[in-house]
C-alpha cells in the first residue's frame, strides 16, 4: 500500500558560527516605519561580525508574496530570519515551513494572531498598551475631558482590534469624562484617502472633537496635516518618529506621538538570531517580549532617543539573562 | 419555364483558389514561442543565480504558485472566451474560500466537502455576475467592477461576523499536507512519487477539463461561438444568455478553486485571498496568445503565461532587487514578452503573404 | 484627364487578390468595373482610394505617377469614393459624417456653421430633404446609404468611384442617384460603378473593365459593344449556357408546413396571414423597411408576438428562440446580413456548419473533430463550397461561398422549413444562378421555403406564390405565373395600392 | 404619455429633450442626495467647513474620471491613472524639495512626466498593436516602481508654501482646486465638442474602420487620446499636491476604480464613441457624496464599499432601462 515518509526530516537545528550566520530581515511591505531596519541590519552586521544581514521590503503587502520572498532568500542561503508576517492570521505557517528546515525565525514588530506563535520568539511593540499610552497621553493633552476620536488601520486585523481595545481602556479609565467619539478604520491604506477621512471627519465634527489618538501612520500624517490647516484646538496624538512627525511636535501642532522601537527590534531580533544559530534554545519557545513604547511630547522630544537606546540594551541583557538558554 | 441562369457551377475544384498553407510553421505557433521564452529565462536565472534549481526552495514552491496563478489565468479565461471580462475573480476566490473556511470552522466538514462547498459559491457569484450581464446588456467590465466592489465590503463583513479577524483559525485536515508535502513524501514500498506539490494535479486536472470543455463538448464550444459573433450564435439556436452564465459560472467556479489553491499554500482560510489576482488573472492568458476579443481561447497557452508570469517573478526575488527595481523590471519584462509575440506575428503574417 | 492604374498587384495573407489589374478612365465617362465576388473589385476601389498599399503597378493622373499613403491623399487627388462597407460614425450627425475628412475649423474648432451649410450643398446635389444635424444611427438602411453618396459628393472630385452603390436602395431611389451620375458624367467627372445588377449598370455605363481572378480580362471597352451575356462570359470565363430550374407542383391540399393567421407583432405588423406548403416556395417581396426580416424575427420568437397564431404543421406553436425553433418545429432562417448575423467570421467553415448539430454530433458528451469534418464534407460538397480547407476561415471566403455555410448550417440541421432571407444580395451574376438552382433543387426535395427578397427577378424566377408586404402589413398574395413583365406589374401595383385596395388584388 | 414625433418649436421641446438626456437622471439623483443628506445632517453640509471640504477632494474624482474618459472615448482603458497621478504627485515634490525648483517649475514638470508616460502608453498601444488594456498594466506596473523610486515609503512634506496656499484657498466659497478641476473639465468638454481633434478621436472609437476611410489617422487617435489621458493624471497630480500637504508613494492607490466608476455611471459607453463630461462630474459628485454620508454618520468604511458597488450597479442598469423605455416610448 501507499504510505506515507515518516516525518524524520525535520533537520536538528544545525549550529553555526558568527562568520557563517546570513540574516534577512523582511518586512510586510515598503512602510516607513521599517526604514531604521535598514541602519540597524548594517550595524547588526558589523558589531555582530556576522556573514550577512540583509533587508527585503519587496513582500508589497500580501502574504504570497512574502512567502516566495523569504523562499528566495532562503534559496539565496539566508539562515536565519526575522518577519514581519503580513498576515498574523497564517504567518505560523510560514515560520513552520523555516523552522522545519532548521532556520531560527524571529516574529518582529508584530506578533502572529491567536495565542500561539511558531517563530522562536516574537518582538514587537505590545500594540494595546502602545494605543493605551497613546490614549492616555490623548486624555491628558485635552485636559482630561472631551470628545476623543481613534484614526486607525485596517480594520480585520488582530492588530488592530488590539488597539482599538487599548484605546477603550483608557478612555474607560476616565470614568466618563473623556467620550471616545468615533473610531474610524481603514484610512491607512494610502495617504489621500486618509486626507479625505480627516478633512471629512473634521468638517462633520471638527467642532466637537477635542482629541484624536492616531494608531496608524497615514491618519496621522494627514490628521497632523488637517488639523493645522482647519485651525482647530485639536490635540492631535501620531504614532512613531517620521520626519513630518517630529517637525509637527517641534511646531506645536502635534501634541505628542507614541514611538515605538523598530531599531531595537532589529538589533537585538540579529543578536537572538544570531544566538540561536550558534546552538541556543529559547527556555521558552514562541515568547512574546515586548520591544517598548515611549511617549514623546515637546517636553522630551529631544532627549527620547536616549530612553529607547535604555530599553534596547535592557532588552538584550533580558534574552541573555532570560530568554535564551546557552550553553 | 424558362429563367435565364447561367451554367451550373463547375464541381468544386479540389485545389483551394489560393494556396493557402493549411498548417502554420512550428516556430509561429505562439505556444512555441512562449516555451522558447521561457527556456531561455531559466537558463538565464540560472547562470545568474544557481540557486533557481534549488528543489526545496525554489523548485518546489514554483509550481505551487503556478498551479494557483494557471488557475486564476484559467478562470479568466472562461469569459474571455465570451469576449468578457470577470474584474471580481479575486473577490469570487475570497468569498468561496470563506465559504470553505465556513464550513469546516462550523459544521466540521471534511476538505473535499468543504473544497466543493467552496466551488459551488464560487460558481454562483459567477452566475449571478452573468445573469446580470445577460439579461440587462451592461457592460461586463462594468458588472463585475461594481460586483468586486460590493464583495470587497462584503468578505470584511462576513470575516469580521463569523472569525476574530479575517482568518478562521482552524483548518481542516488533509491542508498541512497539501500545503507541505511533495509525491516525494508518499512512497509505495520503496518507491516514492516524483518532488511535485500535492496541489499540482489539481490545477492539471483543472487545466484539463476546460480544455476538453471548450475543445469537445457542446456547451464550451457554443461559449465561444456567442463570443465570437453573438448575434449569429443567436440566431444559430445557441441560448446565449444561458451560455454568458454559465462561462461565468465557470469562471467563478476556477476563481473558487484558485482562492483554495492558495489558502492551502498560505496555511488558512483568509479574507486577503484574492486580493492579486486580477493582474495575473489577464497576464497569463494574454501571454498565451488569448485575445480580449473573444472567440478563442488557449489553455495551454494560459498555462504557460503564468508559469513565465511566476519565472518571471521568481528570478527578480532571487536577483534581490529592491521594490522599485523590481516593479520596474516585472513591468518591462512583461512588454517585452507581449511585444515579441506581436513581431513574431507580424514576420508570420509577412513570409504568410509571400507564400 | 485621365486616371489610369496599372498592373496592379495587392496580395493578403494566403489571397493574391490583384493579379495584374488594369483600369483606364477617361473624364466624362462612366465606367463599369465588373467581376464574380471576390475578383477584386473593391480591392481595386481600395487601391485607388489609398485605403491599400499596392504590392505592384502604379497609379497615373494624367501621366504623373500618384502616391497615395492614406485615404486623405486621394482626396486631394480629387477621387470621391462609396465603399461597398457602410462607413459612416453613427453616434455623428449626418452633417458631421459628409464633411469629417476635411471638418471646416477655425482656429483648431470645428467651424459648424460651414459644415452644415457644406452639408446641405451636397444633400441638395441629391436632392435629400435631411436635417443636417440628425444623428446617422436614426436613419434608415437607405437613407444612410444616400448620406454615403452626399460624402463622396462633398469630395471636390474628379473621380468618383461608386462600389455597389445601390445595394440597398429602392428603384426609385437607385434611378435617382444614376440621374445625378449622368449628370456628373455630363459636367466632365469620371465615374466608376462597380455593381451586381447588370441591368443597371447596361443602362447607364458607357464603357466596361471585367475583372476575372484579379486580372483585367477586358479593359475599358465600350459597353455597346458586347451584350449583357458576353458580360458574364467574360466574368465567369466560360460559354454561358442558360438553364431551366424544374417545374414543381404542390398539390394545394397539402397541409401547409408554417402558418400565419393574423398575426400582429410588438414591431407593428398588423393582422398577417400566410402559409407555405412543403415542396413550395413562398415569395416575400417588399421594398427595404417593409419589414419582411422583422416578421422572420417575430416568427423565430426574437420579437414579440401581440396577436394571432402561428401554426406548423397544423399545431398552434408559441416559439420562444431559435434553438426552439429549429429543434422542436425543424425552422432554420438563414439572416439578410450574413456578416454581421450569418456567420461567425473568425472561426472555421467546420463550426461555422457544426454549430447547429453539435447537439446530435456528440457521443458521451464530447464532439470530436473528426465527426465534425465528416459531417461538414457532406455539406461542402452537396452545396460546392469552394474552401482550401475545413479548417478555412470563413471569414476568409468569398461572398457567395460565405452564403453557401451560412445555409449550409441549416441543411445539416436537418431543417424542414427555411426562411432564406435576400440570400444573394451582393452575389454576382454565377453563383447567384447556383444559388437559385440550390433553392429550387431544395423546395423539390420537400422543404417549405420562404424566400424574402427585394429583387424582383428573383422572387419572379423563384416563387411558386408572391406575397407582397409594404409598411407591415400585406397588400396582397399572387400566383407566379414567372412572366416577368406581367407579374412585376402586378406587385408594384400591389405596393403602391393602399391597404383598402388590397383585397380586390388578391388572387386565389 | 404623449408620443408624438412632431417637433413643435418651442422651449417645452427643449427641455423634454434635456430631460430624455442620461445625465439628467443623474442630476436629479445628484440633487435629491444632496438635499437628502444637507436635511439629514441638519444642514451641517451646507456650513462653510464642510461645503469647503466636500468639495476640495471633490476636484481629483473629476479630473482622473475625465482623465480615464478620453481614454474610453476610443474604447480603451488606462489602468495606469492611478499610479501614474501618484508618480507625478511624487515628481513635483521631488523638484521642489530636492531639486529646489519653484513652484511653477515642478508643476509644469509634473504635467510633462504626465504627458510623456501617457504618450508613451498610446505610442507602445499603436506600435504593438496589443491591447491598450494589457499595455497600461504592465506600465502601471512599471509606474509604481517609479513612483516608490523617487522617495522610498517616506513622505513628502513641507514643499512650497504658496502652492499649499493655493490648495487651501476659496474662492466665492468654493475651493480654488475645484473650480480649476471643473475649468479642466469645461476645457475637456469643448475639446469634444468642438475641436477637430477631438471629433476625430471620438470617430476613432465610435467605428475605426469608417474614421480610417475618412482619412482619420486611428494612430494618431490612440496616441492623442493616452497622452491627453496622462496630461489630465499631471493634472490631478497637482491638484493633489496643492490641496493635500503631503505626498509619498502611496497617493493614486484609491483613484483606479473611482476613474472608471465615474464616467461609467456617467454613461459613457465602454465600446467607445461616446463621452459625457457633465456625466463624469455629476457620477465624482454622487460618489461623493456617499463619502461624506459615511463620514456624517460613522459608518462602517466596509458597508460603503458595498454601498457604492451596488449604486455603480443600480445607476448603470437604471440608466439602461431607462434609454430602453424611452426608445421604446418614442
Ligand atoms: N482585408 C483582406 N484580407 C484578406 N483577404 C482579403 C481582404 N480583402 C479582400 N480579400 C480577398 O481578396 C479577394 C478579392 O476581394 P474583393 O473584396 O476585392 O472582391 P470583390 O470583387 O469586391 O467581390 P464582391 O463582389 O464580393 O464585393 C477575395 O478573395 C477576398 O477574400
Ligand atoms: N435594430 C433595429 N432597430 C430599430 N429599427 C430597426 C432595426 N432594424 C430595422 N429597423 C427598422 O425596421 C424597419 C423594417 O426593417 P427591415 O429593413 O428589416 O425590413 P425588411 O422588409 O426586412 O427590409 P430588408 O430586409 O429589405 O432590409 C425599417 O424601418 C428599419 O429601419
Ligand atoms: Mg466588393
Ligand atoms: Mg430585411
Amino acid at each position: 500500500g501507499c504510505t506515507r515518509k515518516s516525518e524524520n526530516d525535520t533537520s536538528g537545528a544545525t549550529t553555526r558560527t558568527a562568520d557563517q550566520v546570513k540574516i534577512a530581515l523582511v518586512p510586510g511591505g515598503a512602510h516607513p516605519y521599517f526604514q531604521p531596519w535598514k541602519t540597524a541590519a548594517a550595524q547588526a552586521r558589523s558589531e555582530l561580525k556576522l556573514a550577512d544581514v540583509t533587508f527585503n521590503e519587496t513582500s508589497g503587502w500580501d502574504q504570497t508574496k512574502q512567502n516566495d520572498v523569504v523562499r528566495s532568500l532562503a534559496a539565496q542561503g539566508y539562515n536565519a530570519f526575522g518577519i514581519f508576517g503580513v498576515s498574523p492570521e497564517n504567518i505560523n505557517a510560514s515560520f513552520e515551513d523555516l523552522k522545519r528546515q532548521g532556520f531560527p525565525v524571529a516574529s518582529l514588530a508584530s506578533c502572529p494572531a491567536g495565542d500561539v506563535n511558531k517563530a522562536d520568539f516574537c518582538l514587537s511593540t505590545d500594540v494595546e498598551l502602545a494605543a493605551y499610552k497613546a490614549a492616555q497621553a490623548a486624555v491628558q493633552a485635552m485636559g482630561g475631558q472631551g470628545n476623543l476620536v481613534h484614526l486607525t488601520g485596517n480594520k480585520v486585523d488582530s492588530n488592530t482590534q488590539r488597539r482599538i481595545a487599548g484605546v477603550q481602556k483608557a478612555v474607560d479609565e476616565t470614568g466618563g469624562k473623556v467620550k471616545l467619539l468615533q473610531t474610524v478604520t481603514d484610512v491607512d491604506k494610502d495617504l489621500q484617502s486618509a486626507q479625505k477621512a480627516v478633512a471629512d471627519l473634521l468638517a462633520a465634527k471638527g467642532t466637537q472633537i477635542q482629541g484624536i489618538v492616531n494608531t496608524a501612520y497615514n491618519p496621522a500624517v494627514a490628521a497632523a496635516e488637517g488639523v493645522k490647516q482647519a485651525k482647530l484646538p485639536i490635540k492631535v496624538i501620531a504614532i512613531d518618529d517620521d520626519q513630518t512627525i517630529l517637525a509637527g511636535i517641534r511646531d506645536g501642532s502635534v501634541a505628542g506621538t507614541v514611538l515605538q522601537n523598530p531599531v531595537g527590534q532589529a538589533t537585538v531580533g540579529a543578536y537572538a538570531l544570531l544566538k540561536l544559530s550558534e546552538g541556543c534554545t529559547m527556555s521558552q519557545p514562541g515568547v512574546v517580549v515586548d520591544s517598548g513604547s515611549f511617549v514623546v511630547t515637546t517636553a522630551n522630544v529631544a532627549s527620547y532617543e536616549a530612553d529607547r537606546s535604555a530599553k534596547t540594551d535592557e532588552l538584550r541583557k533580558a534574552f541573555d539573562s532570560q530568554y535564551l538558554r546557552c550553553g | 419555364m424558362t429563367t435565364r441562369t447561367a451554367a451550373p457551377e463547375a464541381p468544386p475544384s479540389a485545389t483551394p483558389p489560393s494556396g493557402r498553407p493549411a498548417r502554420i510553421p512550428l516556430w509561429a505557433n505562439p505556444r512555441v514561442g512562449l516555451v522558447v521564452l521561457l527556456v531561455g529565462l531559466v537558463v538565464l536565472f540560472t547562470a545568474l543565480r544557481p540557486a533557481f534549481l534549488d528543489t526545496t526552495l525554489t523548485l518546489v514552491p514554483l509550481q505551487s504558485d503556478i498551479s494557483v496563478y494557471a488557475v486564476v489565468g484559467l478562470a479568466q479565461l472562461a469569459v474571455l472566451s465570451l469576449g468578457q471580462m470577470n474584474m471580481a475573480v479575486g473577490r469570487m476566490a475570497a468569498m468561496s474560500a470563506f465559504a470553505t473556511g465556513l464550513a469546516y470552522d462550523r459544521l466540521g466538514v471534511p476538505l473535499i466537502v468543504g473544497l466543493i462547498i467552496g466551488l459551488a459559491v464560487g460558481a454562483l457569484l459567477g452566475a449571478l455576475a452573468g445573469l446580470i450581464i445577460s439579461r440587462t446588456g451592461v457592460n461586463s467590465f462594468v458588472v463585475t467592477l461594481a460586483l468586486d466592489f460590493a464583495l470587497v465590503g462584503l468578505i470584511t463583513i462576513l470575516y469580521t461576523r463569523f472569525t476574530d479577524g479575517v482568518a478562521f483559525a482552524g483548518q481542516p485536515a488533509g491542508m498541512t499536507a497539501l500545503r507541505n508535502d511533495t509525491f516525494a513524501d508518499y512512497c509505495m514500498g520503496e518507491i516514492c512519487g516524483p518532488r511535485i506539490p500535492l496541489v499540482v494535479p489539481l490545477a492539471l486536472a483543472a487545466a484539463l477539463a476546460v480544455g476538453l470543455l471548450f475543445r469537445y463538448t457542446r456547451v464550451g464550444r457554443e461559449i465561444l461561438m456567442t463570443g465570437a459573433n453573438s448575434r449569429a450564435a443567436q440566431l444559430s439556436g445557441i441560448p446565449t444568455r444561458d451560455r454568458v452564465v454559465q462561462a461565468h459560472a465557470l469562471s467563478g467556479l476556477l476563481a473558487g478553486l484558485a482562492g483554495f489553491l492558495l489558502a492551502a499554500n498560505n496555511g488558512a482560510f483568509s479574507a486577503s485571498i484574492g486580493d492579486q489576482f486580477l493582474l495575473p488573472s489577464f497576464l497569463g492568458p494574454v501571454l498565451g496568445g488569448t485575445l480580449l476579443a473573444g472567440g478563442a481561447v488557449s489553455v495551454l497557452g494560459t498555462v504557460l503565461g503564468a508559469t513565465l508570469t511566476q519565472v518571471i517573478y521568481k528570478g527578480l526575488n532571487l536577483l534581490q532587487f529592491q521594490l522599485d527595481q523590481l516593479k520596474l523590471y516585472i513591468g518591462l519584462v512583461l512588454l517585452v514578452a507581449l511585444s515579441l509575440d506581436r513581431v513574431r506575428h507580424v514576420v508570420a503574417e509577412r513570409r504568410g503573404a509571400r507564400a | 484627364m485621365m486616371l489610369t492604374a496599372e498592373n496592379l498587384v495587392k496580395t493578403f495573407p494566403g489571397v493574391r487578390a490583384l493579379d495584374g489589374a488594369t483600369l483606364r478612365l477617361a473624364s466624362g465617362s462612366v465606367h463599369a468595373l465588373l467581376g464574380e465576388n471576390g475578383a477584386g473589385k473593391s480591392t481595386l476601389v481600395k487601391i485607388l482610394t489609398g485605403v491599400y498599399r499596392p504590392d505592384g503597378g502604379r497609379i497615373l493622373l494624367d501621366d504623373t505617377e500618384l502616391r497615395l499613403s492614406g485615404p486623405l491623399d486621394a482626396q486631394r487627388a480629387g477621387i470621391g469614393v462609396v465603399h461597398q462597407e457602410r462607413n459612416l460614425i453613427p453616434a455623428f450627425s449626418v452633417a458631421e459624417n459628409i464633411v469629417l475628412h476635411h471638418l471646416p475649423r477655425r482656429a483648431g474648432l470645428v467651424d459648424r456653421a460651414r459644415m452644415r451649410t457644406e452639408a446641405r450643398r451636397c444633400l441638395d446635389l441629391l436632392d435629400l430633404d435631411l436635417d443636417p444635424d440628425r444623428p446617422v444611427a436614426d436613419l434608415s438602411v437607405a437613407q444612410a446609404q444616400l448620406v454615403e453618396i452626399a460624402k463622396a459628393l462633398s469630395v471636390d472630385s474628379r473621380v468618383l468611384l461608386l462600389d455597389e452603390p445601390t445595394a440597398s436602395l429602392t428603384g426609385d431611389e437607385a434611378d435617382r442617384l444614376y440621374t445625378i451620375v449622368r449628370k456628373l458624367r455630363d459636367s466632365g467627372h469620371a465615374v466608376v460603378l462597380v455593381s451586381h445588377k447588370l441591368e443597371e449598370v447596361f443602362a447607364v455605363a458607357d464603357t466596361v473593365t471585367v475583372l476575372r481572378d484579379g486580372r483585367s480580362v477586358a479593359e475599358a471597352e465600350p459597353l455597346a459593344d458586347h451584350t449583357q451575356d458576353q458580360v458574364v462570359d467574360l466574368m465567369v470565363g466560360r460559354a454561358y449556357a442558360s438553364v431551366r430550374l424544374a417545374e414543381r407542383h404542390v398539390d394545394p391540399a397539402t397541409e401547409p408546413a408554417l402558418r400565419l393567421r393574423d398575426l400582429s407583432t410588438a414591431r407593428g405588423h398588423r393582422d398577417i396571414s400566410l402559409q407555405v406548403r412543403p415542396g413550395e416556395i413562398l415569395g416575400l417581396y417588399g421594398l427595404v423597411g417593409a419589414g419582411r426580416s422583422e416578421l422572420a424575427k417575430a416568427l423565430l420568437g426574437l420579437d414579440r408576438i401581440t396577436g394571432g397564431t402561428v401554426e406548423v404543421r397544423g399545431r398552434p406553436v408559441r416559439i420562444r428562440d431559435v434553438g426552439e425553433a429549429l429543434r422542436r418545429y425543424r425552422i432554420g432562417y438563414v439572416p439578410e446580413n450574413r456578416k454581421e448575423e450569418g456567420l461567425f467570421l473568425e472561426q472555421p467553415i467546420t463550426r461555422n456548419i457544426g454549430v447547429t448539430v453539435w447537439r446530435r454530433l456528440a457521443r458521451a458528451g464530447l464532439v470530436t473533430e473528426r465527426a465534425e469534418r465528416r459531417l461538414v464534407a457532406e455539406y461542402t460538397d452537396r452545396l460546392g463550397i469552394r474552401a482550401a480547407s475545413p479548417r478555412q476561415l470563413a471569414g476568409q471566403l468569398s461572398g457567395g461561398n460565405q452564403q453557401k455555410v451560412s445555409l449550409a448550417k441549416w441543411l445539416a440541421a436537418r431543417c424542414e422549413i427555411l426562411i432564406v432571407d435576400e440570400p444573394t444580395v451582393g452575389i454576382d451574376v454565377r453563383t447567384k444562378a447556383a444559388f437559385h438552382q440550390l433553392i429550387a433543387e431544395l423546395a423539390e426535395s420537400g422543404l417549405a421555403l420562404l424566400l424574402i427578397s427585394s429583387d424582383l427577378p428573383e422572387i419572379v424566377t423563384l416563387a411558386d406564390r408572391i406575397a407582397v408586404l409594404n409598411d407591415f402589413t400585406l397588400r396582397g398574395e399572387l400566383t407566379n405565373d414567372h412572366d416577368y413583365g406581367r407579374m412585376s406589374q402586378a406587385i408594384i401595383r400591389l405596393i403602391h395600392a393602399g391597404p383598402d385596395g388590397a383585397g380586390e388584388e388578391r388572387a386565389a | 404619455m404623449t408620443t408624438t414625433t412632431a417637433r413643435p418649436a418651442g422651449g417645452g421641446v427643449r427641455l423634454r429633450a434635456v430631460s430624455r438626456r442620461p445625465e439628467f437622471t443623474l442630476a436629479v439623483l445628484a440633487l435629491a442626495g444632496f438635499v437628502a443628506l444637507a436635511v439629514a445632517t441638519g444642514g451641517n453640509l451646507l456650513s462653510s467647513g464642510t461645503l469647503g471640504a466636500f468639495f476640495r477632494f471633490l476636484a481629483v474624482p473629476i479630473v482622473i474620471g475625465l482623465a480615464q474618459m478620453v481614454v474610453l472615448a476610443i474604447g480603451q482603458m488606462n489602468l495606469s491613472v492611478g499610479t501614474l497621478t501618484g508618480l507625478c504627485a511624487m515628481v513635483a515634490a521631488w523638484l521642489m524639495l530636492e531639486a529646489g525648483l519653484p513652484a511653477p517649475l515642478a508643476i509644469l514638470g509634473a504635467l510633462v512626466v504626465g504627458l510623456a508616460a501617457g504618450l508613451l502608453n498610446g505610442l507602445l498601444v499603436v506600435f504593438t498593436r496589443i491591447n491598450g488594456f494589457i499595455v497600461t498594466l504592465a506600465t502601471m506596473t512599471i509606474f509604481e516602481g517609479l513612483r516608490y523610486g523617487v522617495n522610498g515609503p517616506d513622505t513628502f512634506q513641507g514643499y512650497s508654501a504658496g502652492l499649499r496656499e493655493f490648495g487651501s484657498a476659496s474662492l466665492l466659497g468654493l475651493p480654488v482646486v475645484f473650480l480649476v478641476a471643473l475649468a479642466v473639465a469645461g476645457l475637456v468638454a469643448v475639446f469634444f465638442a468642438r475641436a477637430v481633434a477631438g471629433r476625430q478621436l471620438l470617430a476613432t472609437g465610435g467605428s475605426p474602420f469608417a474614421a480610417r476611410l475618412s482619412g482619420v489617422s486611428n494612430d494618431r487617435s490612440v496616441v492623442v487620446a493616452h497622452g491627453l489621458s496622462g496630461l489630465l493624471a499631471g493634472v490631478a497630480a497637482v491638484l493633489t499636491v496643492a490641496a493635500s500637504g503631503s505626498v509619498n508613494a502611496s497617493i493614486g492607490d484609491d483613484l483606479l476604480l473611482p476613474s472608471f466608476a465615474a464616467p461609467i455611471i456617467g454613461g459613457v459607453a465602454l465600446t467607445g464613441g461616446v463621452v459625457s463630461v457633465v456625466g463624469t462630474c455629476l457620477a465624482a459628485f454622487l460618489i461623493r457624496l456617499v463619502d461624506v454620508m459615511q463620514a456624517q454618520f460613522d459608518i462602517n468604511r466596509r458597508w460603503i464599499d458595498l454601498i457604492v458597488g451596488a449604486v455603480v450597479l443600480g445607476a448603470v442598469l437604471l440608466g439602461t432601462v431607462r434609454q430602453r423605455l424611452l426608445r421604446r416610448t418614442s
